[in-house]
C-alpha cells in the first residue's frame, strides 16, 4: 500500500505521520505543496501543523496550493484522503468536507489527551473499530471547533457522516467532554462518499506505548 | 561626514570614558553610524564587560563537551555521533513590554542559536517567572507570555516539554522569561560562526529588515530627521512561520557543501553578527548596505545595521556557491542576498549610496570592548533562628493544603497544556514530572532536561544557592534515570554596577563552579541579563539553570507517578529537617529568614549514583527528588500523578515533625520499591554507604501521614484549582 | 488604488472571539457595551486605474482567499 | 449607539500575516494587488445616547483591550 503525504510550507506533523504509516507498512512518500502531480497513491494524507503560520485562516492558504487541485480530483474518484488536525481545516477551506473550524472557545491552544466515542465504524479509516469504541487520543490545536450551518449537520446526521465525537471517559458526549466548543461534540467526519476524512485529534501520536497510548494504531490498521 | 558628540555617545548608553576610548582606538571622533555600532557592541548584552570577568571562571569541559561557551549554542557528545547541543538565552526586558511578542521572540531567537549551529530543535523549555499574583499587571503578563511561547514554540513544531513558573514580588517590576532549546546533529556536522577565506561571500538570508527594536535610534533621531514619529524604535513582532521556513531552509543548505560559516542576527542584528564572524576569523569584512533586503523605504546605515528584525541569518558561503545556495533560500520563498565580503583589511567596512559609512578596525569592536572588574561585597550566611514555637502549633493538613494550593506549588498544566509538548513524536515524559524525556528519534536512547532554580535560597546566600541550582537540575535529570552531562545557564541579576548585586552575582558563580565541578557537570553555553531592577529595586539572583543528561536505554526511565498499592516509600538521602527557607516558612508562615539548606556535594553525587543504579535496574517503580515543600509534598505529588494513596509515619510530634515533613534538605529522594527488594535495596545501601529511610507504604485513595487524613481526590483537586481560577476572569 | 476590505462572519455563525471579548469588556466594567463581534480588516493597493477594474480585482482576492464564504461575508471600500 | 472598530498594526512593525497573504494571492495569479496589511475589525453597541459619551466607551474598551498600544492602533467610527 502506498500513501503520498502532502507538505506544505509550516506543516509539521508530516515526519510524525510519516513514522505511523511506515510502521504499519505503508510506503509513504513526501509530496512538496508547489507538484502539479501526485505519485500513484492508495491513500493521500494532510498532515498536522501550522501551514502557512495559521495565518488569515487555519489551512486557507494551504488549501489554495497547486497540488490541492490534484488531491480534489483524487478525492473526486473516490479515492482516500485523511486529514489530521491542519489537514482538517485544510479539508474544509478546500470544501472536500463541510462547515469550517474556528476558534477554541476559550481562545488558548489546547494540548492534551482527551476521548473520542467512535460513531461510524463503517468507514475505510475505522472499520476496525468496534462499534461506540472509545479512543484516548491527544488534541493540539487552537482552532478545532467544529461550525457547520443547520442544514450541514442535518445532512452530516442523515448520511452518517460524523465520525468521532468528544466524550468523557465513560462515553458520555456532554458540554463537560467538549475541549473546545465543537458543535455537537464533533471530533471527526467524512464526506458522503465516505472516502475524505478529517479529525482533530492526532492518532499518530498515540501508536507507541512508550510515548503515552497505542489507540491511535486501530485507524491504521482500519487504513490497511 | 557627520562627528558625533559626547553626549550623543551617552545617550546611546556609554560613558564618556568609554567614548574617548573609541576615539584613541580609531584615532578619530566616530560619526553617527559607526558610534551606533560601538554603543550595540561594548553594551552589556554584547560585550559581558560586567560579568566576562567572572563567567571565565566556570568549568567548561568534561570528556563529552565538544563545544564550550563561545558559539552559539553549546555542543556535548551522546554517543553513536550524535550531539546534542543546546542554550538558554533570557528575554526578560521585552517580554515586560509586550509579553506575547517579547516572550514569542525569545523562542524564536534560542531556537535559532541552536539550529545555525546544524541541529534540528527537539525541545523547549522556559522558565518564567512574575510578580506576585495580585500585582495589576501580572495576570495580563502570564497570559500574554504563556501564549507567545506556545504561539512560536507551537507553530514551529517543536515540543515544548518542560519548565518553571514561580511568582514572588521581588519581579513585580521586572518579570522573567527564559527559553532554552535543545537540538540534535551529527558530531561532524557542527556549523560555527568563524569566518575564513579572503573574498568568500557573505550572504543574507530570512526575513527582510525593518525598523524594529532599534535601540537608541529614538534619542539620536533628531540627527538624521525631523520625522522622528516615523523613527520610533518598535517592538519586535516574531514571525513564527518565517522561521520555521529559515530552518528547513538552512538544514537543507547545510546538506550541502557550501558553507563556511554561519551566524543568526541576534541581539544588535547585522553588526553583531558580522563583527562576531569576522572577529573570530581574525578577518574584516565588506557590506554594502543598500544590498541589504528592506521592508520599509529609506532606512539608514545605522537603523540597517541596529535594527533587530527577527527571523534572519548571516553565512559566509564558499565562493562560487551562491547560486546553489540561493535555490534553496528561494524554494522556501526567503529573501537572499549577497551583501558583502570577506576581506583581509581586518575593518569593518560598510558602504551605502556608493559612499564609505564606516570603516573601524573589527579588534576594537570586540578584543578591545570594555572589561570591569566591578567592586563587589559578599553576602554573609545569615543565622539560624529558632521558629519552633511557630511550628508547633501548625497542623499538617493545612499545612499541606496551603502549598497545594499555593500559586508556586499549583500543578502547572494551565501553562503546558498551552504547549504543543507531543509533536515530533518523540516525547516520553511530558510536562508534569522531574525532567522532560525525548528520545533521540530513530533510536532508543534519549535526552533528558529540566530548568531549575531557587532564587529564595539564591538571596539569603548567594554561595549556596548557586550550588543548589546546579544540584536541583542534576538531581531532576537522576530522578528520571538519566545521566547528567552538562549545563547551560541563564545569569538573571540586578543592577551589577552595586557592590551587593555585583557580590551575588560573583557568589552564584562561586557556587556554580564548585558544584559544575563536583559533579562533572559543566557549563556549555548561557546569557547573562543584568540590570533587571525597577526603582532601585533589583530582583532577586536568580541563576537559572538547564540541564541535560542522556539515558541510554528509553525502557529505563521513570516517572513521579506511584505505580501499585503495597509497593514501599524510601526516603534517600539524609533527612535534617532544615525548615529556613523552605516554602513552608517562605510562602505560607512569610518567615524568610534564616539560611538555606546546606549543600553536600559528595552526598548529591553518591545519592544520584544510586538512584539510578536501582532505575537502571528497574527496581524503581516509581522516583521524585525531594525539593520544594519537602517530604510531604513530594510524597503528595508523587500520589496525585499516580492516583494512589499512600501511608506515611513520623513517629515525631510538633515542630519536629512538621521539619521533617516540610524541611528542604538537600540530595533527597522518594524512591517506590516492591517489598520483595526492600532487603536488596538495604543491602545495596548499605554497601553504598547512602542514607536510606523507609517512611511508609503505597495504597488506595488516601494520603494519611500519622492521624492525617486526605484523599487523593481532594488533593487534585486542591492543586488544580489556583490556576484556572486566577485566569477565569 | 487603495482599498480597505471587511470580512465578517454571517450572522448565524458563533464567533468565538467576539464573545470571549465581550465577556472581558463586562470584567473590566464596561457594562454599557455589548453585541460584538470581531472580523478581519484588510488593506491593500491595487495596480490598476480603473476603479470599476480594480474593485473586482479586489472582490477577487476576497473571494478566492479573503474570505471563507461557508461563513463569512465582505464588503470592499474605495480609500482616499 | 452602534461603533465600527478598526484595530490595525503601526505602521513599521511587521505584519506576519499580511505579508504570507500577500505571497498566497501572488500565487493566486492576482498580480495587481500588492502592500496587504491585516488588521481587526470589531463592531458593537453603547448603551448610551449621548455620541460623546458613547464614543468615549468605546474607546476605553480599545485602550484596556482591544488594541494593544504597543504595537498597534485604533480607530472609531459611528455606525447608521
Ligand atoms: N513554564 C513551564 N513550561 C512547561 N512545563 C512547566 C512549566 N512550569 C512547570 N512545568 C512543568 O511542571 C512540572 C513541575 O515543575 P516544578 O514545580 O518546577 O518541578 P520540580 O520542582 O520537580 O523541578 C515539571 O515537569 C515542569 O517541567
Ligand atoms: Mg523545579
Amino acid at each position: 500500500m502506498k500513501a503520498s503525504v502532502i507538505v506544505f510550507p509550516g506543516s509539521n506533523c508530516d515526519r510524525d505521520i510519516q513514522v505511523a504509516l511506515e510502521k504499519f507498512q505503508i510506503a509513504t512518500t513526501m509530496v512538496w505543496h508547489q507538484e502539479t502531480e501526485l505519485p500513484k497513491s492508495d491513500l493521500v494524507v494532510l498532515p498536522g501543523g501550522f501551514s502557512y503560520g495559521d495565518y488569515l485562516r487555519c489551512g486557507s492558504m494551504a488549501s489554495k496550493s497547486k497540488i490541492m487541485k490534484e488531491v480534489i480530483q483524487y478525492a473526486g474518484t473516490g479515492g482516500y484522503v485523511f486529514g489530521i488536525c491542519n489537514g482538517f481545516q485544510i479539508l474544509t477551506e478546500a470544501g472536500l468536507l463541510p462547515g469550517a473550524l474556528l476558534r477554541n472557545n476559550k481562545l488558548k491552544f489546547i494540548c492534551k489527551d482527551v476521548q473520542i466515542k467512535t460513531i461510524n465504524n463503517q468507514t475505510a479509516f475505522t472499520k476496525k473499530l468496534s462499534e461506540h469504541k472509545i479512543l484516548t487520543v491527544p488534541i493540539a490545536h487552537n482552532d478545532g471547533n467544529f461550525f457547520a450551518s443547520k442544514e450541514e449537520i442535518q445532512s452530516l446526521k442523515d448520511n452518517n457522516q460524523i465520525v468521532f465525537q468528544y466524550c468523557d471517559k465513560e462515553g458520555n458526549i456532554s458540554g463537560e467532554s467538549n475541549p473546545n466548543g465543537s458543535f455537537l461534540n464533533i471530533a471527526g467526519i467524512v464526506n458522503k462518499n465516505k472516502n475524505v476524512l478529517g479529525m482533530m485529534p492526532h492518532p499518530e501520536r498515540v501508536i507507541d506505548q512508550l510515548l503515552g497510548g497505542t489507540d491511535g494504531q486501530e485507524i491504521f490498521r482500519s487504513l490497511l | 561626514m557627520e562627528q558625533t558628540t559626547v553626549d550623543q555617545a551617552k545617550q546611546l548608553g556609554l560613558t564618556e570614558s568609554e567614548f574617548d576610548k573609541i576615539k584613541e582606538l580609531i584615532g578619530r571622533i566616530p560619526n553617527f553610524t559607526e558610534l551606533g555600532i560601538f554603543s550595540a557592541m561594548w553594551n552589556e548584552h554584547c560585550s559581558y564587560k560586567s560579568s566576562r570577568v567572572w563567567l571565565s571562571k566556570l568549568p567548561t569541559k568534561n570528556k563529552y563537551v565538544v563545544q564550550g561557551p563561545g558559539e552559539n549554542a553549546g555542543v556535548i557528545d551522546i554517543g553513536d555521533d550524535d550531539v546534542a547541543i543546546f542554550k538558554i538565552e533570557s528575554h526578560n526586558h521585552p517580554s515586560y513590554i509586550e509579553p506575547y511578542q517579547g516572550a514569542a521572540t525569545g523562542v524564536g531567537g534560542i531556537l535559532r542559536d541552536v539550529f545555525t549551529m546544524g541541529a534540528r530543535p527537539i525541545a523547549n523549555l522556559n522558565s518564567i517567572r512574575f510578580g506576585k499574583p495580585e500585582h495589576p499587571k501580572t495576570k495580563h503578563l502570564l497570559n500574554g507570555v504563556v501564549s507567545g511561547i506556545a504561539g512560536y514554540g507551537n507553530c514551529m513544531g517543536i515540543p515544548t516539554v518542560g519548565g518553571e513558573v514561580e511568582f514572588d514580588e521581588c519581579y513585580d517590576g521586572n518579570i522573567l522569561v527564559n527559553a532554552m532549546n535543545i537540538g540534535l546533529a551529527k558530531k561532524n556536522k557542527v556549523f560555527l560562526s568563524i569566518a575564513s577565506g579572503v573574498g568568500n561571500p557573505v550572504i543574507y538570508v530570512g526575513s527582510k529588515t525593518g525598523r524594529d527594536g532599534i535601540h537608541g535610534a529614538s534619542m539620536a533621531s533628531q540627527e538624521f530627521d525631523d520625522n522622528s514619529e516615523a523613527k520610533k524604535p518598535t517592538v519586535q513582532v516574531g514571525d513564527p512561520f518565517a522561521e520555521k521556513l529559515l530552518l528547513e531552509a538552512c538544514l537543507e543548505l547545510m546538506k550541502t557543501d557550501t558553507i563556511i560559516s554561519i551566524q543568526d542576527m541576534g541581539a544588535a542584528g547585522l553588526t553583531s553578527s558580522s563583527v562576531e564572524m569576522a572577529s573570530k576569523g581574525k578577518l574584516g569584512i565588506e557590506i554594502d548596505l543598500n544590498k541589504v533586503p528592506c521592508r520599509e523605504t529609506e532606512m539608514q546605515p545605522f537603523e540597517l545595521m541596529l535594527s533587530e528584525s527577527q527571523e534572519r541569518m548571516l553565512i559566509v558561503l564558499k565562493e562560487g556557491k551562491e547560486k546553489e545556495a540561493e535555490k534553496i533560500f528561494k524554494k522556501w520563498d526567503l529573501d537572499f542576498s549577497v551583501i558583502g565580503k570577506m576581506t583581509n583589511s581586518k575593518n569593518l567596512v560598510l558602504h551605502f549610496n556608493k559612499e564609505v559609512v564606516c570603516d573601524i578596525p573589527i579588534s576594537s569592536l570586540a578584543d578591545e570592548a570594555p572589561k570591569y572588574n566591578r567592586e563587589w561585597i559578599s553576602t554573609p550566611l545569615p543565622e539560624e533562628i529558632n521558629i519552633d514555637k511557630k511550628l508547633n502549633d501548625l497542623d499538617i493538613k493545612d499545612c499541606l493544603i496551603k502549598l497545594l494550593t499555593h500559586p508556586n506549588q499549583s500543578n502547572k498544566s494551565w501553562v503546558w497544556e498551552q504547549y504543543d509538548h507531543m509533536v515530533m513524536g518523540d516525547t516520553i515524559q511530558k510536562p508534569g514530572g522531574d525532567a522532560a524525556v525525548v528520545r533521540v528519534h530513530g533510536t532508543n536512547k534519549a535526552i533528558a532536561a529540566t530548568v531549575d532554580c531557587t532564587p529564595r535560597y539564591c538571596f539569603a546566600h548567594p554561595h549556596t544557592g548557586g550550588m543548589q541550582a546546579v544540584c536541583e537540575t542534576y538531581r531532576n535529570l537522576s530522578a528520571v534515570g538519566a545521566e547528567p552531562r552538562a549545563i547551560t545557564n541563564c545569569l538573571n541579576f540586578g543592577n551589577p554596577e552595586k557592590k551587593e548585586i555585583m557580590g551575588q552575582f560573583v557568589e552564584v558563580i562561586k557556587g556554580m563552579s564548585e558544584a559544575c565541578l563536583a559533579l562533572d557537570y559543566p557549563v556549555i553555553s548561557g546569557n547573562v541579563s543584568l540590570y533587571n531592577e525597577t526603582n532601585g529595586i533589583g530582583i532577586k539572583p536568580t541563576p537559572t539553570i538547564g540541564g541535560v543528561g542522556l539515558i541510554q536505554d528509553s525502557n529505563k526511565s521513570t516517572t513521579i507517578s506511584i505505580k501499585a498499592t503495597g509497593n514501599l516509600l524510601l526516603i534517600i538521602g539524609e533527612t535534617k529537617g532544615h525548615i529556613h527557607q523552605s516554602a513552608l516558612c517562605y510562602d505560607i508562615l512569610h518567615i524568610k529568614k534564616g539560611p538555606p539548606p546546606t549543600i553536600n556535594l559528595a552526598e548529591e553525587k553518591k545519592n544520584s549514583l544510586f538512584v539510578r543504579n536501582l532505575i537502571n535496574k528497574k527496581i524503581a517503580q516509581s522516583v521524585h527528588d525531594i525539593s520544594d515543600g519537602g517530604i510531604a509534598l513530594t510524597i503528595a505529588e508523587m500520589c496525585m500523578s499516580g492516583k494512589i494513596g499512600a501511608n506515611i509515619t513520623t513517629n515525631l510530634i510538633d515542630a519536629e515533625r512538621i521539619k521533617f515533613l516540610f524541611g528542604e534538605d538537600q540530595a533527597r529522594y522518594v524512591v517506590e520499591v516492591r517489598s520483595a527488594d526492600y532487603d536488596n535495596v538495604v543491602k545495596l545501601a548499605k554497601e553504598q554507604e547512602v542514607s536510606l529511610l523507609q517512611i511508609g507504604s503505597t495504597k488506595a485513595e488516601n494520603l494519611t501521614i500519622d492521624d492525617m487524613k486526605i484523599t487523593v481526590e481532594d488533593m487534585l483537586t486542591l492543586n488544580n484549582k489556583w490556576f484556572h481560577n486566577y485566569n477565569s476572569n | 488604488m487603495k482599498f480597505e476590505i471587511f470580512v465578517t462572519l454571517k450572522k448565524d455563525v458563533l464567533d468565538p472571539q467576539g464573545k470571549a471579548v465581550e465577556g472581558a469588556i463586562k470584567n473590566l466594567g464596561l457594562s454599557t457595551i455589548s453585541n460584538i463581534r470581531q472580523g478581519k480588516y484588510f488593506t491593500l493597493e491595487v495596480a490598476e486605474t480603473d476603479e470599476h477594474k480594480a474593485k473586482q480585482q479586489a472582490e477577487e482576492a476576497c473571494k478566492k482567499l479573503l474570505a471563507n464564504l461557508t461563513i463569512e461575508e465582505y464588503s470592499i471600500k474605495k480609500l482616499s
